[in-house]
């Protein structure tokens, strides 16, 4: 991708998943010039991994369906994939950023035939998978991956298997001395859209999540709900194998604790209430579903869900943090232990697969953010002092999809209010 | 002592949660919980409490003076730190039951002969005497403590061990003439009686 | 206008080559197609390829294009000639992924490529460069309605952004309910401390903005037009003014839940039980010194009912939880704090609602002593001086009581949407079904209207639920059904300030989007960018106004002679209007009735004993075709019997396709459309359940045709359906064998 | 080379006839071959341990454990305090952390401590000699002095509670902690990682107060202990030592069990592995003899 084409008439928006793409094509489709620099390979971010969305339990592919037509459809907007920001310099208005793209190892020539994944013998954790399946190490991100191309991955770079791919390839689109570039451009906006992260569950150590097969978190239960996930919908347990029917939900798994992340993250609630019902999909009456929790803060019409989950016979409310998960050695299920606070009912509960509720942290801590940029005391990003880049979706507080599409065209906006403003004054000029 | 309790019902009317405030080790804290009962299930003696930890905070906002007070629930703590580590508000739970005991005792609502408040009182008195603690002495002393009937069961039941000890040179009879102490216990007496002088002054006990 | 040259571009890349004659289909678009240029590439996608059709097209003049290769999702930045018409075969996804392999499937996979090459050369043949909508309005101011907080931010943004503004506030000032408080809840960190609500200092920069005029006592009389022409009369004391804009934003916020209707918690029944504007008024009066009631007693103890007259199971009171009052409760607590540490506070809730960095604000609110507990409060009655607020304590789990000087209940929001036109809809039939006492009504309710749209539709915003005027969609917010109308604020949802202004701001950015589409011509969101348009040959139109009454998108009004008029602007392109209207005088440029009809007439029939069914399936282009391509990718193989077409919705599918394609000899009909009911995906909102009902309809001519009903099938696919719509397909191929060939084949 | 300098605080439990003395023994010969000398702090005093609370309170207790950082401060500068003893160490480093963190408190303490003529400045760090033995010896240099390896033989780590909560060692985590199992690795013993009651409560003082409940506590950590192969414990700690040894017959008596699990401390396992003798491992002061081991140490 050449570099003139940005000047600081242009928006850069950091982050493809659903927050970086509806920031960029707000824009875009205000007839602005929009870069959209994504560091993995494909776009969709987390959305695209899960399965379905409360309260309508539709499916976020569909969602990015509309949103990748969209971008087909605009000329105004330009993708790059496998890119970071390594530096922004200069001011509002007129900042200088550098961008290191990764080698995919695979150009635009891809038509995405899949010859390549054919020949190839080495395999990896799939990257999009949480590492619940492995995939070929020449390989589609997923089913709606975009830019449709595959990619390489580096560790068969210089092994037999990379030139393998690169002689099955007829369109000469393998190309395995492609190099980390880097790329200096102009940008009058930047925005933020780098998203969140689940918490480390291992370091949440009374649930044993490093030391127990059927402890997952709930991103990993979105993957094995998902009939294009590794399980293909059955909700499998990874100690056995085995059909989880009596799952535990616990709710703060990370959030709403200063030994973790002091923040309440908002969706968590809302999301185990969701996965229960895929729980019911899968099992009707026969799959029961138990949530430990805190307070339940389904806001606005959400409650209406939770309303209609806690008539659902096979979903149990236990109001309590458990206090520590002992494993059942015979059964491999696991047994929580803990007090329903409300009165006091101890409980030494015995559930077969755990899902834990993890909280969002910020993908920004431990990516390095211009000097320049505001965070709150979990790292959340409010903007940087100059009135220049601003943060959209997860990345400014922890939002669900629909909060993180409304700050992230309100995002749009303002970084619009910038390059008008630079416009403006150079026409005074 | 119960003057000392009659004063601080005057003192708080019944604003209990203040008098836990200024007078209860970390009692403080209490206001932070959040409810999620993490410390009720992380106690290893769990199921012998009448009133859990994060119940008692509860108790002590509702104001529940006497329940609280008179409860043996904190008794239970084996200070094992469980529910410090867990606590997500951070509070320094085993601290505050030991305060909560500490205060009921100090009033002298904590239950008669509650064994961990006797406990705790000899082992306290053992060490204060010498600066440490005779592990003879208090052993005997606490098979006695409730008599000398029982004592006697108490020290029978445990004779194999005791003996045991004895064999094992873990247990000194020689304890019982001497044993160790700190050099001068007398300004160690001193120093507690002003410490607790300083504490009582602070906390506005009267006697 | 040139007129037409043809051309069909032939790739053999990704196996297509091996899979398939290649030479075979060459001939078709030739002699069958009747393509004047047919070309064959081994890899069509690439530069050389692209650049050998952008050489027709300059040097030989090429104007309608089949590209034959892979799907029409795939390869779309190198096969974009945005000065051709275009149609794409999908021989790859569609044929050589999806379909069996191996020698004993070549034949049908053969023939099943060829007809997609001579649908492919029959669509293009009938479809025409779309230009865009030559009704360009050009207006791009904006109109806020409402100047509240929500509204005075949208208008700023946008103003900031260089747009001109107009702002129609009811009251004699601006400012709306972040005016009745007296602080609010912080928006950055620390999230600790009550905040200044900024209200005066932004009502500042709005009224004396250069690009901002605002209206005061004034409302909306009558808005009429579409996006970039909108004219709104608005009414003030000085009587009528006429505003043109281009684009609309409704910030019209919210009342409170009125606390009379909640007796039991001594709302009307005692003084000194209020609600939280009653508590932001007398925290305004003390102002910052010792809060009194409004009987001049300083306040000792104050308890807090969360949920009050909210999160109701009983259908008696509000549904929904408005989000906002924990925090509200936990900010107005600190108000008693800040002033004397020794009130005592309590607040009562069953969850306690603070997201986000909500847990700082929480713990600041615990940190200056303010108690909560968790409680079900039964009964708030007088006593004595004060109140007695009776509760279940939930902790504790014991049924108890507090006296409290004051108690606070915190109610919900309830939006100020204007008319429900569920409700008004019905009451119009019923009215120009003379009925007097509908008239009435219709008059009452049209009071009660915000914007008094002028539209076949009724005078407001649809309303989503519980009377806020939402979007139906997760990932599109903003997603309205009256186009260039944006809502902003606590009439799209219970929100606090700060949601509402990032919302406002949001709504802002939407109504910009609006005018500067509607200046070029191009659809809105979710076809945003489609120059088609729709064209109507009024001549051939019975005046049936179905088209008027189905448009989703209240496009289209109905003159004085009753034609149907149609608001370009307003059009999302869905083609609902095309699918309804029975004479077909409806179509855009590049989708109508003729290259669909075309499409299903150009296949090659075979004759009734070749034991080869043909099934025809109408995809719905966002769900059911990519998981159509999905499967392909995926290798759930399916039959060759089937011959897809996408269509923009289901609710463009016009019947004569069925009917056509039954005619000429197909065996099978399948519509696989998004899911309809209350959590409904299509996003032109009824698209799928009108087809549903359509065919419903559709079963008659199936008997006067003499045709078992199993003849056409629909079903609702989702786009994650990869596995099952292979399955589907199967399933259907297998059930039309067994019931037998269609008798209608070589009739024609 | 130069030996490590300790400024040690044994606490009551390890004096010469007290229930922990054979733990006294086996220490020495391990720091002897570690290079680590232990200079006793001079007329230390008991730390108050954690049952203190009922009757001493909170100042009082902090004075108590204030008297001995202000000691070590005054009679053996610049070296860190170290303690074998859990309850010690917290009670030192709770007595530590809140003066540190309190200048009232601090100045309230030392206006006690001035009755005994002391003053303390804060300065001395008080650790638990795991601390050492981790941070400053590491397992590589727990390994080199190891003359005998105790092949074969199968040990539950046993961390209890005080070592491990609310501090507990740095890198640890307080529900799995590793360094006992690494310990008994470095010894050439085979660790049973799989031991589900590491970090389970022996009961403490409340062995004495409430022996049903803390015998419940003490058979599931010996049941989990042979369930689990597991031929002997190994602790850090005196009380948890002394509990769960003791406490076994009383067990046996009154559930009809057959408990005869030997408990020793990581130190002896030590001694042995570097050559000590039984006696100097304190192996005879076991009620349940660690059979095994004093094998291995009479090789």
């Amino acid at each position: 991708m050449n570099a003139s084409i940005a000047t600081n008439q242009t928006i850069l928006v950091v982050g493809g998943g659903i927050s970086g793409m509806t920031s960029a094509l707000e824009a875009a489709e205000c007839g602005k010039q929009v870069i959209l620099a994504e560091r993995n390979t494909s776009l969709g971010g987390r959305t695209s991994l899960l399965y379905r969305y409360f309260p309508k339990m539709c499916h976020p592919t569909c969602g990015l369906e509309i949103n990748l037509r969209r971008l087909k459809a605009n000329r105004n907007l330009r993708v790059m994939t496998q890119t970071e920001v390594t530096s922004v310099t200069g001011k509002r208005g007129d900042y200088t950023v550098t961008l290191k793209i990764s080698p995919r190892y695979v150009n635009q020539n891809c038509t995405g035939c899949g010859e390549c994944a054919k020949v190839v013998e080495a395999e990896i954790d799939n990257p999009y998978e949480y590492g619940l399946s492995k995939t070929k190490a020449a390989y589609l991100p997923h089913a709606m991956a975009y830019p449709q191309r595959y990619v390489l991955d580096a560790s068969i770079v210089g092994a037999a298997d990379g030139e393998k791919a690169k002689a099955a390839c007829k369109y000469n689109a393998i190309e395995l001395d492609m190099k980390t570039e880097t790329v200096e451009l102009k940008v009058g906006a930047v925005i933020w859209a780098t998203g969140w992260k689940p918490y480390d569950a291992a370091k949440i150590q009374p649930y044993g999540y490093d030391r127990f097969d059927n402890v997952i978190t709930s991103l990993e239960f979105e993957r094995l709900a998902d009939p294009h996930g590794p399980t293909g919908g059955k909700l499998l347990r990874p100690s056995d194998g085995k059909e989880a029917k009596n799952i535990a939900f616990i709710q703060c798994a990370g959030s709403r604790d200063e030994n973790h992340l002091r923040h309440c993250s908002r969706i968590c609630c809302m999301a185990s209430l969701k996965q229960t019902q895929y729980v019911r999909e899968v099992y009707g009456d026969e799959g029961k579903s138990t949530i430990y929790y805190i307070d339940i803060r389904s806001i606005d019409r959400l409650e209406d869900f939770y309303q209609k989950v806690q008539q659902d016979s096979a979903v149990k409310f236990v109001k309590s943090k458990v206090a520590n998960i002992k494993l059942h050695e015979e059964t491999n299920d696991l047994i929580l232990h803990g007090v329903d606070t409300e009165g006091y009912h101890r409980y030494a509960a015995q559930h077969d697969l755990v899902v834990l509720a993890v909280g969002m942290e910020p993908e920004s801590n431990g990516i390095a953010l211009p000097a320049d940029m505001i965070t709150d005391s979990s790292g959340f990003i409010e903007g940087s002092k100059d009135g220049g880049q601003f943060s959209a979706g997860a990345a400014s507080s922890p939002l669900d999809v629909n909060r993180s599409v409304q700050s992230a065209t309100a995002a749009s906006l303002r970084a619009i209010q910038v390059v008008h403003k630079t416009s403006a004054t150079e026409g005074a000029r | 002592m119960t003057n000392a309790n009659q004063q601080a019902v005057a003192l708080y009317s019944n604003d209990f949660l203040r008098e836990v405030e200024e007078r209860v080790e970390e009692g403080e804290w209490v206001k932070m919980c959040m409810q999620c009962g993490v410390c009720a299930g992380s106690c290893p003696l769990g199921n012998a409490w009448q009133h859990t930890p994060q119940k008692l905070f509860m108790m002590i906002r509702a104001g529940k003076r006497e329940e609280v007070l008179t409860s043996d629930s904190m008794w239970m703590c084996t200070s094992c730190y469980n529910c410090i580590v867990r606590c997500p508000r951070k509070l320094p739970i085993t601290h505050i039951m030991h305060g909560l005991a500490n205060y009921a005792h100090r009033l002298n609502l904590a239950p008669k002969g509650q064994p961990t408040r006797e406990v705790a009182r000899l082992f306290w008195n053992s060490l204060a005497k010498t600066g440490r603690v005779n592990e003879l002495k208090f052993s005997l002393a606490m098979y006695f403590k409730d008599g000398i009937v029982q004592g006697i069961k108490n020290a029978m039941a445990m004779q194999s061990i005791g003996l045991a000890l004895v064999m094992t040179k873990r247990l000194n009879p020689m304890e019982l003439f001497g044993g160790h102490k700190c050099k001068d216990p007398g300004s160690l007496h001193k120093m507690i009686a002003k410490a607790r002088e300083i504490e009582d002054r602070k906390k506005g006990f009267t006697s | 206008m040139a007129e037409m040259k043809t051309a069909a571009y032939i790739c053999s890349g990704c196996e297509l080559g091996n899979r398939l004659d290649v030479a075979q289909l060459s001939k078709i678009a030739q002699k069958e197609g009747k393509m004047a240029l047919v070309r064959e590439h081994a890899f069509l996608c690439n530069e050389e390829g692209v650049q050998m059709i952008r050489d027709d097209i300059e040097k030989e003049a090429v104007t309608h294009i089949c590209i034959a290769a892979c799907s029409r999702r795939s390869k779309t930045e190198a096969f974009h000639f945005p000065t051709v018409a275009i149609s794409r075969a999908n021989l790859r996804e569609g044929v050589i992924w999806g379909i069996a392999e191996g020698e004993q499937h070549d034949e049908v996979r053969q023939e099943m490529a060829g007809d997609y090459v001579r649908m492919g050369c029959a669509e293009v043949k009938k479809m025409t460069l779309p230009l865009g909508n030559p009704n360009h309005a050009h207006n791009k101011r904006l109109l806020v309605v409402g100047g509240g907080m929500s509204g005075m931010t949208s208008a700023l943004e946008a103003a900031e952004a260089g747009y001109d503004i107009v702002i129609v506030e009811k009251e004699a000032q601006l400012g709306g309910w972040a005016a009745k408080l007296w602080k609010r809840v912080p928006f950055k960190q620390p999230f600790a401390e009550p905040q200044d609500t900024g209200l005066a200092e932004l009502a500042g920069k709005v009224s004396s903005h250069p690009r901002i005029s605002v209206y005061l006592s004034s409302t909306i009389a009558e808005t009429s037009g579409a996006p970039g022409r909108f004219s709104v009369q608005v009414k003030g004391a000085a009587g009528i003014t006429t505003e043109e804009v281009g684009g609309i934003v409704q910030a019209t916020g919210f009342t409170t839940y009125d606390i009379n209707k909640l007796p039991e918690l001594g709302g009307g029944k005692s003084a000194n039980v209020i609600d939280q504007a009653g508590m932001e008024a007398l925290a305004r009066t003390a102002n910052g010194a010792a809060i009194k009631r409004a009987d001049g007693k300083e306040v000792k103890s104050v308890v807090f009912v969360q949920c009050a007259g909210q999160r109701d199971e009983s259908g008696t009171h509000l549904p929904y939880c408005s989000g906002h009052c924990c925090a509200t409760s936990v900010k107005q607590a600190m108000y008693f704090k800040d002033a004397n540490p020794q009130v005592d506070t309590v607040v009562m809730y069953t969850d306690l609602r603070l997201p986000g960095m909500g847990e700082d604000f929480y713990r600041s609110a615990q940190q200056k002593g303010v108690i909560f507990t968790k409680g079900k409060v039964s009964t708030v009655a007088a006593s004595g001086d004060g109140c007695e607020v009776k509760f279940r304590d939930l902790i504790l789990d014991e049924d108890t009581a507090l006296n409290a000087d004051l108690v606070v209940l915190a109610t919900g929001q309830v939006p100020t949407a204007g008319v429900n036109l569920e409700a008004w809809n019905p009451i119009v039939t019923a009215a120009e079904g003379g009925s007097a006492e509908a008239k009435q009504q219709r008059v009452e309710m049209q009071k009660t209207s915000v914007l008094n749209l002028n539209y076949r539709q009724g005078p407001d915003m649809p309303q989503l639920k519980n009377g806020f005027n939402d979007s139906h969609f997760i990932c599109f917010p903003y997603e309205t059904r009256r186009t260039g109308i944006y809502a902003a604020g606590p009439v799209r949802r219970p929100m606090d300030m700060l949601q509402a202004t990032e919302d406002a701001t949001g709504a802002a950015l939407k109504a910009i989007q609006t005018v500067e589409n509607a200046s070029l011509g191009r659809a809105a969101h979710p076809r945003s960018g489609d120059l088609s348009y729709p064209i109507v040959r009024l001549e051939g139109c019975t005046q049936c106004k179905r088209c008027t009454v189905e448009c989703p998108f209240g496009a289209i009004d109905e003159d004085e002679r009753r034609f149907p008029q149609f608001n370009e602007s307003r059009c999302r392109r869905c083609g609902t209007c095309m699918g309804a209207c029975p004479v077909r005088v409806i179509s855009f440029e590049n989708y109508s009735v003729d290259t669909v009809g075309n499409q299903i007439k150009s296949i090659d029939m075979p004759d009734e004993f070749s034991e080869k069914p043909r099934i025809l399936i109408l995809a719905c282009e966002n769900d059911a075709y990519p998981a159509l391509d999905m499967a392909g990718l995926q290798h759930h193989v399916y039959s060759a019997f089937v011959r897809a077409i996408p269509v923009r919705c289901m609710g463009s599918v016009n019947t004569i396709w069925i009917t056509d394609a039954l005619n000429s000899g197909y065996d099978g009909v399948m519509t696989m459309g998004c899911k309809h009911g209350d959590n409904y995906q299509c996003h032109f909102v009824k698209g799928s359940e009108l087809a549903n009902y359509r065919l419903s309809k559709i079963e008659d001519n199936l008997k006067q045709m003499g045709l078992e009903k199993e003849r056409v099938i629909s079903h609702e696919v989702a786009i994650t359906d990869s596995a099952r719509v292979a399955e589907l397909i199967n399933d259907y191929v297998a059930k039309i064998q067994e019931i037998g060939m269609s008798p209608m084949k070589g009739f024609n | 080379m130069a030996k490590k300098q300790y400024a040690f605080y044994p606490g009551c439990s390890s004096q010469k006839g007290a229930s922990g003395s054979n733990f006294l023994t086996s220490i020495d010969v391990m720091c002897d071959k570690l290079d680590i000398q232990l200079n006793e702090i001079p007329d230390w005093n008991c730390c108050a341990a954690s049952i203190g609370y009922a009757e001493g309170g909170e100042l009082p207790r902090l004075a108590i454990g204030a008297r001995n950082l202000a000691l070590a401060e005054q009679h053996l500068p610049g070296q860190d305090m170290v303690s074998g003893c859990p309850a010690c160490w917290l009670a030192s480093r709770e007595a530590s952390e809140r003066l540190n963190g309190h200048a009232n408190l601090m100045a309230e303490t030392n206006e006690a401590l001035k009755e005994v003529g002391l003053n303390f400045k804060g300065s001395v760090k008080p650790r638990h000699m795991v601390e050492v033995m981790i941070e400053d010896i590491g397992f590589e240099g727990m390994k080199k002095p190891v003359v005998k390896q105790l092949q074969g033989m199968k040990i539950a780590g046993y961390v209890g509670c005080q070592t491990n909560r609310p501090f507990g060692i740095a890198g640890e985590s307080f529900e799995n902690p590793q360094y006992l199992d690494k310990m008994i690795e470095v010894v050439g013993a085979e660790a049973v990682t799989k031991y589900d009651q590491k970090v389970t409560c022996c009961g403490g003082a409340l062995a004495f107060s409430e022996p049903e409940k803390s015998q419940k506590q003490i058979r599931s950590i010996v049941e989990s202990a042979y369930d689990h192969g597991a031929e002997m414990i190994v602790t850090p700690c005196q009380l948890c030592q002394a509990n769960v040894e003791i406490y076994q017959s009383e067990i046996n008596k009154k559930q009809g069990t057959k408990f005869a699990m030997p408990v020793v401390y990581y130190t002896q396992l030590l001694s042995v592995a570097y050559g000590g003798s039984a006696k100097q491992a304190g192996l005879d002061g076991h009620i349940i003899k660690p059979k095994k081991l004093q094998d291995i140490a009479g090789k």
